[in-house]
């Protein structure tokens, strides 16, 4: 593990005369095999404040916020509920103390109905039975406050992976807690829907709540947060009021270096060569006859809202979901009934879910990498480990993947690491078409700007990019065209210099000007 | 490959999108939506064909039969059902219904207690051995798979060693009506069975207990994470399981008025048998009472109709398999086309 | 090359369906009952204990060939394994096929007497046959005692091991009450004689493969037991195939209910010295009769009849086969 | 690493983070690691413990015994492994031996056909059993329980319908020999499953097919949208079960001088507990060849330590289902405790 650099001085105001913390945490320490989670970490939050916690992947966002939330019990270190030390067994206690967590990871339900979820252990019930009136009530307050519509009794599994967190979100809105814990509420959520959970934090605090805020999105941060702890590599490397710091600054801390230009030089230089044709496409019931073009070296930004159809569009070009319309490569028209014929033909798609669709939680780095290359790791269809392990190693030092060694499990990998190992998977194929579905979900700023750097790099090797992401900023400083679906239709196209959010938006909704063909 | 269309972990998925994609109302009405009134259809169907082929089979007395034999099957599945819905399996409930079964020989004619003693004595028995079971899952924490095998193993062996293997007779007519009596024109196990599974789908979809055996079953370490106690939850489904058992083994005792350690071989099967025909997933989360009654009607209404139709006994068993597939394939099918239908309505 | 280049050239146990059958109609005859022909679509059900278990192979052919003899139809149903729930079940079943009658051979007595009134009650003849249903309304029952049987079996064994020695036994299904006859009269027998004792009892659960790893272990704990008796179908064929692989025929003696091909065959091979059969095929043939003639109120005086059993040995082993009876 | 801690879908995994936490070294080292060795232990634990009680058990002569009828059921095991690797389950193997017993009659006996002919024939047929199971779960989307369940019924119903219930016997010297000989001091049987043993071994670990075995039951949808063609690696399994029974059908009927429909019931349930011991989760993704082997000699050996300590046959499978908890519990602990020692000796 890299060493810390000095950590400066905390520029922090003192505590209000009188006003106790509500919650203090003292000298955390939180090891894994190979891993030093959480190396004597603090962290206070008072009452009705929002403080925010940031640093890289792996840095122990999680890890920290688990002991507070009685899931993980840390080696050393003491946890303070307003002044009296309370020791954990159990995500009960924390409840039974006012705490409610939006885990990073989905704690959803999946066969189970929205209000079912969002009022798990805390049912209301009349003569012992549930009391449906109620939960509707209830869910559908919740959902409301984050300005929502969802059937409170659809399941879970039908919604999108957005929806999901929504609802996660909905369910510690529902628990009435005088802390709430937010591990990157954000990382599924297009613009609108974090800005209206912002308002949301707003009005929480004002009304005495604290809250603990995680995100990789300085934006968000700066937005919400009245302090703001850093962490780095386990290590607390600094606290400061909001107001007495900025980004740049910030990121600096968290990574150690400067980040200047972070979405990278657009080259201009894309061939005119298209690489990827799409006419007409129609998949399941969400995606009707859009079309789109890739050329080589190309970056196109896929946007839309939640639902738009962006990631069945992708699926369907994959070869996942059965399909209607044409589809050409490098002008041949081509018909994928299955991903590994798209594989075979260079074609690569990144799922939005790396949980649910990416990820093989129980085994190795290297398992999880080298899946998609079988030729390249057995061939003749002998597998030889050196070479799996040769290419994993290859992948986890271009994308600084941070875990104990290759043979560590992805399920113990920091959310960032994990998304970094679902790319790296893709990266092996050498592909020569990205299909991206929000390629830098939960990833830090520092892994962003790496990411961004190989795509553009890919780019300029010649490989074609469909991007399809939920943060504006990210799809207008990357894409060289911006192709926008609003309900499964093909609403509109923009060049890199039109692209603004306004315009992306207007379109996204429907009110901009009709599409093209 | 149908299960990647929409994000879920779920490698079953493809089991059961029928009944998942459809339903977005609320637990009450469910039961009666997708899989199940597939099934239901199913079902008539068969009968339908047995009426045409057969004068006899279709008639109040042999449907009452019927009805007695399925009413036995059932009320295990629906014990299994709770098991099942938590990603767990009893492999122990045919055992425990050998030894309820000597045990209720003991408690009724050897220690001749009153009924009202003997009866739950035995019921206990039951009970103990689903207890014994969960306690055993949620501490060793060793699948459920292996404790309840190894639970098949004990109850049978206890139940063969305390008897040495000999039955025991000698009920008397009030303990043999349980069995074999009959109210208002119905057999008194069909009125159990009724019983039970009204009040078991009130509690699984109805109670806070309930939707957490499905929560379990979901997604346990969410379960955890959410404040559910899912070791409870855990030792409830298990105990449900053997209690349900033992009743069944009591109405089987009375029905063939004799105590054996021998009865009970391969009743798991049949029963994790009807509660998967009835739409439960192994992986846990899904299945509900209804399916697995429907899945219980299904499996005695096979075996006893192809005895009507005067199929040789020895090739019985190979049309029973078939038709089972074919069920159940039929089913899927027909609900996969109902999500076809549905999706298009959506959005 | 193939099975048959390895083979003593045998002569193909040519089908024997006629002449058995005219034992069986001796046999029927000696019981004393009537020679009567039914109609050709009346039905007749048979309900064995199961079907797993080569003892009711033969019964059947005595039941369709007598069917064939007397112009009726006759139907062989009955569970895989020894089930009694299932057994009743079938017999339910059964009854809706309005059969002008019934024999059964009990899984368990008791089970059966509430569905053998209903039926008595549709007018449907029904008898007990291979083992019997006491206190019931069935009008009669044609077969052996299976607690004589096991006594008969006990005195030719001790007959055949000198009187001394340890035995082993081998059991089909602990539970089932027809082993549990044939041990109890087996049990008699041995108890009464100091010099000898049964030191295991094993269960073999009807499964031939069972039968032999068992008793592979019994070999193992018991090195100096003198007998091994096969209580059900499988047993003792399993029994002798364990001595037969290590080459110890001989050495220890197999003996065991039920004279079925395979049991004949380790006989021939001087690996089965006794075998003691209840006649299924001959037993089932007049029960066949014997319900028919009920069905017909030919007027049957005697209802209650025991057709024995046969020790066999290597000796008597060719004129049994004449008549698989 | 604890469940709570890292949230994944599979409600296994506390069961097994022994296992699962070791799975991922050099396929080579990786069946001697974790849950093998220690299974390997409580299986040397009972031999000494025999080796104490008894002066008849431990000897060479009836280990080869015990090894004979161990090697029956490993083979069937292995099988089984493959499919419980992708998730699945083959409830068909039992009757899939029936059913192959029976054809072997035939084809040897009956048809005379010369051996080279008449065994590759009987293997046959449990690859079509297992080519019909896998081929019904692909298409049909119909759980692999259901599926399996009517093949159970189906391969045994063919078999009892075929023969009518009655054996068949007349094997000659030359064919018995596969099942009752000895070749270097070692029974052929246990030559058979060793190489059995080896060959899967490598097909699971040093294979591309094999691998895609593993990620296809670790994560259904992430496999198909890596490329894994799912389905095929579906049928394969299956396919390897049901020939693999037939092996093993083979090699009994030799053993048993007689073919017979009646044979095999119950084995699914050994073989699927024999691959579960062996540390295989039923959620799929985990199990190992290695591990079913051991699995399955500690069921024989249960067993027949047993009889060789005269525990009375009534109170043997008491004894056996008390054991099996307890080998397993013992093993499971030990997992945990070294996962918890390497945590420290980690960093
Ligand atoms: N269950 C676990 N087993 C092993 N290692 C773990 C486990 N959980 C976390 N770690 C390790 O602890 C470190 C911190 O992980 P954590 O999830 O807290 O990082 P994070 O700050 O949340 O990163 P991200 O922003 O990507 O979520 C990582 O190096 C991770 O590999
Ligand atoms: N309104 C909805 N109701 C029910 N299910 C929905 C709804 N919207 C989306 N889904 C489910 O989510 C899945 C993915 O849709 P999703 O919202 O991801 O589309 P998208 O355009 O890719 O948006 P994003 O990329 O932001 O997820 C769909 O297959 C669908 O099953
Ligand atoms: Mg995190
Ligand atoms: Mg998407």
């Amino acid at each position: 593990m890299s060493a810390a650099p000095e950590a400066e001085p905390p520029t922090d105001d003192p505590p209000a005369p009188g006003v106790e913390p509500l919650v203090r945490m003292t000298g955390i320490v939180k090891t894994y095999p190979g891993v030093r989670a959480l190396d004597s970490v603090d962290l206070e939050v008072r009452p009705g404040e929002v403080m925010g916690l940031v640093g890289e992947n792996g840095a122990g966002k999680s890890t920290l916020l688990k002991v507070l939330a009685g899931v993980v019990s840390p080696d050393e270190g003491e946890v303070l509920v307003e002044g009296r030390p309370v020791r954990m067994s159990g995500p009960r206690d924390a409840q039974r103390l006012g705490l409610a967590v939006i885990h990073q990871e989905l704690t959803l339900a999946p066969h189970l109905s929205v209000a079912e979820n969002i009022l798990v252990a805390a049912e209301p019930t009349r003569f012992g039975m549930l009391d449906r009136r109620e939960m509707e009530r209830r869910t559908e307050a919740a959902l409301s406050e984050l300005g929502i519509q969802l059937d409170p009794w659809v399941e879970v599994e039908r919604l999108s992976l957005a929806r999901r967190q929504l609802v996660e979100v909905a369910r510690a809105l529902a628990a009435k807690a005088r802390l709430i814990v937010m591990d990157e509420p954000t990382s599924a959520l297009t613009e609108d829907e974090v800005d209206r959970l912002l308002a949301v934090v707003r009005r929480l605090r004002d009304s005495g709540v604290s809250i603990v805020y995680v995100s990789h999105r300085m934006r968000e941060i700066f937005e919400v947060c009245d302090r703001i702890t850093v962490l780095r590599d386990g290590r607390h490397t600094g606290l400061s009021r909001a107001d007495d710091t900025d980004p740049d600054a910030l990121v600096a801390r968290m990574v150690g270096r400067e980040i200047t230009q972070l979405y990278g030089e657009r080259s201009d230089q894309a061939r005119d060569e298209v690489v990827l044709e799409v006419r007409n496409l129609s998949s399941g019931d969400r995606v009707r006859d859009v079309s789109l073009a890739v050329r080589a070296g190309e970056i196109v930004g896929l946007a839309g809202l939640v639902g738009s159809g962006r990631t069945e569009t992708a699926r369907a070009v994959f070869g996942a979901d059965p399909h209607q319309g044409e589809i050409l490569l490098r002008g041949r028209p081509v018909r994928f009934g299955h991903p590994k014929e798209a594989l075979a033909e260079g074609v690569c798609y990144l799922s939005e879910d790396r949980k649910a669709t990416g990820l093989f939680l129980e085994m190795s780095v290297r398992r999880n990498i080298a899946v998609t290359v079988p030729r390249t790791i057995a061939p003749k269809g002998w597998f030889r480990p050196r070479a799996e392990r040769d290419v994993a190693d290859r992948f986890r030092t271009s994308l600084r993947i941070a875990c104990p060694s290759v043979d560590s499990l992805v399920g113990g990998l920091s959310g960032g690491n994990q998304q970094k190992v679902a790319l790296a998977k893709w990266l092996a194929t050498e592909p020569s078409v990205l299909l991206l579905d929000e390629p830098t979900r939960g990833v830090d700023v520092g892994a962003k700007a790496e990411i961004y750097r190989i795509i553009r790099e890919l780019a300029a090797a010649g490989v074609a990019v469909l991007m399809i992401s939920s943060e504006l900023p990210e799809v207008i400083g990357m894409s060289d065209r911006i192709v926008v679906l609003s309900a499964g239709r093909t609403a509109g196209e923009l060049t890199a210099d039109e692209a603004t959010e306004e315009a992306i938006v207007a379109l996204a909704t429907g009110i901009g000007t009709p599409a093209t063909g | 490959m149908s299960t990647t269309t929409t994000p879920t972990a779920d490698p079953d998925r493809t089991g059961s999108s029928g009944a998942s994609t459809r339903r977005t109302d609320s637990p009450w009405l469910r039961p009666f939506r997708g899989r199940e009134s597939g099934l239901l259809l199913v079902v008539l169907g068969i009968l339908a064909f047995l009426a045409i082929r057969t004068d006899t089979f279709v008639t109040v007395d042999n449907l009452l039969v019927v009805a007695r034999q399925a009413a036995l099957v059932a009320i295990i599945a629906v014990g299994m059902t709770f098991v099942i819905a938590t990603g767990g399996i009893d492999l122990s409930v045919g055992s425990v219904v050998a030894l309820t079964s000597v045990a209720t020989g003991f408690w009724v004619i050897s220690a001749d207690l009153p009924y009202i003693v003997a009866i739950p004595l035995s019921l206990a028995t039951g009970l103990a051995c689903g207890l014994l079971n969960g306690a055993l899952i949620v501490l060793t924490k060793v699948p459920p798979f292996i404790i309840t095998l190894g639970m098949l193993g004990i109850a049978r062996g206890v139940a063969l060693g305390l008897t040495s293997g000999s039955t025991q007779t000698g009920f008397a007519p009030p303990f043999l009506g349980i069995g074999q009596g009959s109210w208002l024109g119905l057999p008194v196990p069909v009125w159990v069975a009724l019983v039970v599974a009204v009040v078991a789908h009130l509690v699984l979809t109805r109670t806070t207990i309930g939707r957490h055996v499905y929560f379990t079953g979901s997604n346990e370490p969410a379960a955890v994470l959410s404040g559910i106690r899912v070791q409870r939850v855990k030792m409830f489904v298990y105990v449900v399981a053997g209690s349900l058992a033992a009743l069944s083994s009591l109405l089987e005792t009375a029905r063939l008025s004799v105590a054996q350690p021998s009865t009970g071989v391969g009743y798991e099967l049949t029963a994790i048998g009807a509660v998967v025909i009835g739409g439960a997933s192994l992986f846990g989360g899904r299945g509900t009472v209804l399916g697995a009654v429907l899945g219980a009607v299904l499996l005695s209404l096979i075996t006893n109709g192809l005895i009507a139709l005067q199929v040789s006994a020895y090739w019985q068993q190979a049309i029973q398999g078939a038709v089972i597939i074919l069920a159940v394939a039929l089913n899927e099918w027909r609900g996969r086309r109902a999500v076809a239908a549905g999706r298009a309505g959506d959005t | 090359g193939s099975n048959s280049d390895y083979l003593p050239t045998r002569a193909e146990a040519e089908d024997l369906g006629e002449e058995s059958q005219q034992v069986a109609e001796e046999l029927a005859a000696e019981l004393g009952i009537p020679d009567v022909s039914g109609e050709s679509d009346d039905l007749y059900v048979f309900l064995p204990k199961s079907l797993d278990n080569p003892y009711w192979d033969d019964a059947r052919a005595g039941m369709e060939d007598a069917a064939e003899r007397l112009g009726v139809r006759a139907e062989f149903v009955g569970p895989q394994t020894t089930d009694v729930g299932q057994q009743v079940q079938m017999f339910e079943a059964a009854l809706a096929r309005q059969p002008k009658g019934i024999a059964i051979s009990p899984n368990d007595p008791a089970s059966v007497l509430g569905t053998i009134a209903t039926a008595r009650d549709m007018g449907i003849e029904v008898i007990a046959w291979d083992s019997p249903v006491p206190d019931s309304e069935a009008r009669g029952y044609i077969g052996t005692d299976n607690t004589n049987a096991g006594r008969t079996f006990g005195e030719q064994l001790l007959e055949q091991i000198g009187g001394e020695g340890e035995i082993a036994v081998i059991v089909g299904s602990l539970g089932a009450v027809n082993s549990q006859q044939r041990l109890t009269g087996l049990r008699e027998v041995v108890e009464a004689d100091p010099d000898v004792e049964i030191v295991a009892i094993e269960e073999s659960g009807d499964a031939i493969a069972e039968a032999t790893s068992k008793t592979e272990a019994i070999l193992a704990a018991h090195p100096d037991v003198a007998a091994i008796v096969g209580v059900n179908g499988g047993d003792a064929p399993g029994a002798a195939t364990a001595l037969q692989q290590t080459g110890r025929c001989g050495d220890v003696l197999v003996a065991g209910f039920d004279a079925i091909p395979q049991a004949r065959d380790l006989m021939r091979n001087d690996c089965i010295q006794l075998l003691v059969s209840q006649r299924p095929y001959g037993m089932t043939a007049a029960a066949l009769q014997l319900l028919v003639a009920m069905a017909q109120d030919a007027d049957v005086d005697e209802t209650e009849l025991d057709t024995g059993v046969v020790a066999i040995t290597k000796e008597t082993l060719p004129d049994f086969e004449r008549t698989i009876s």
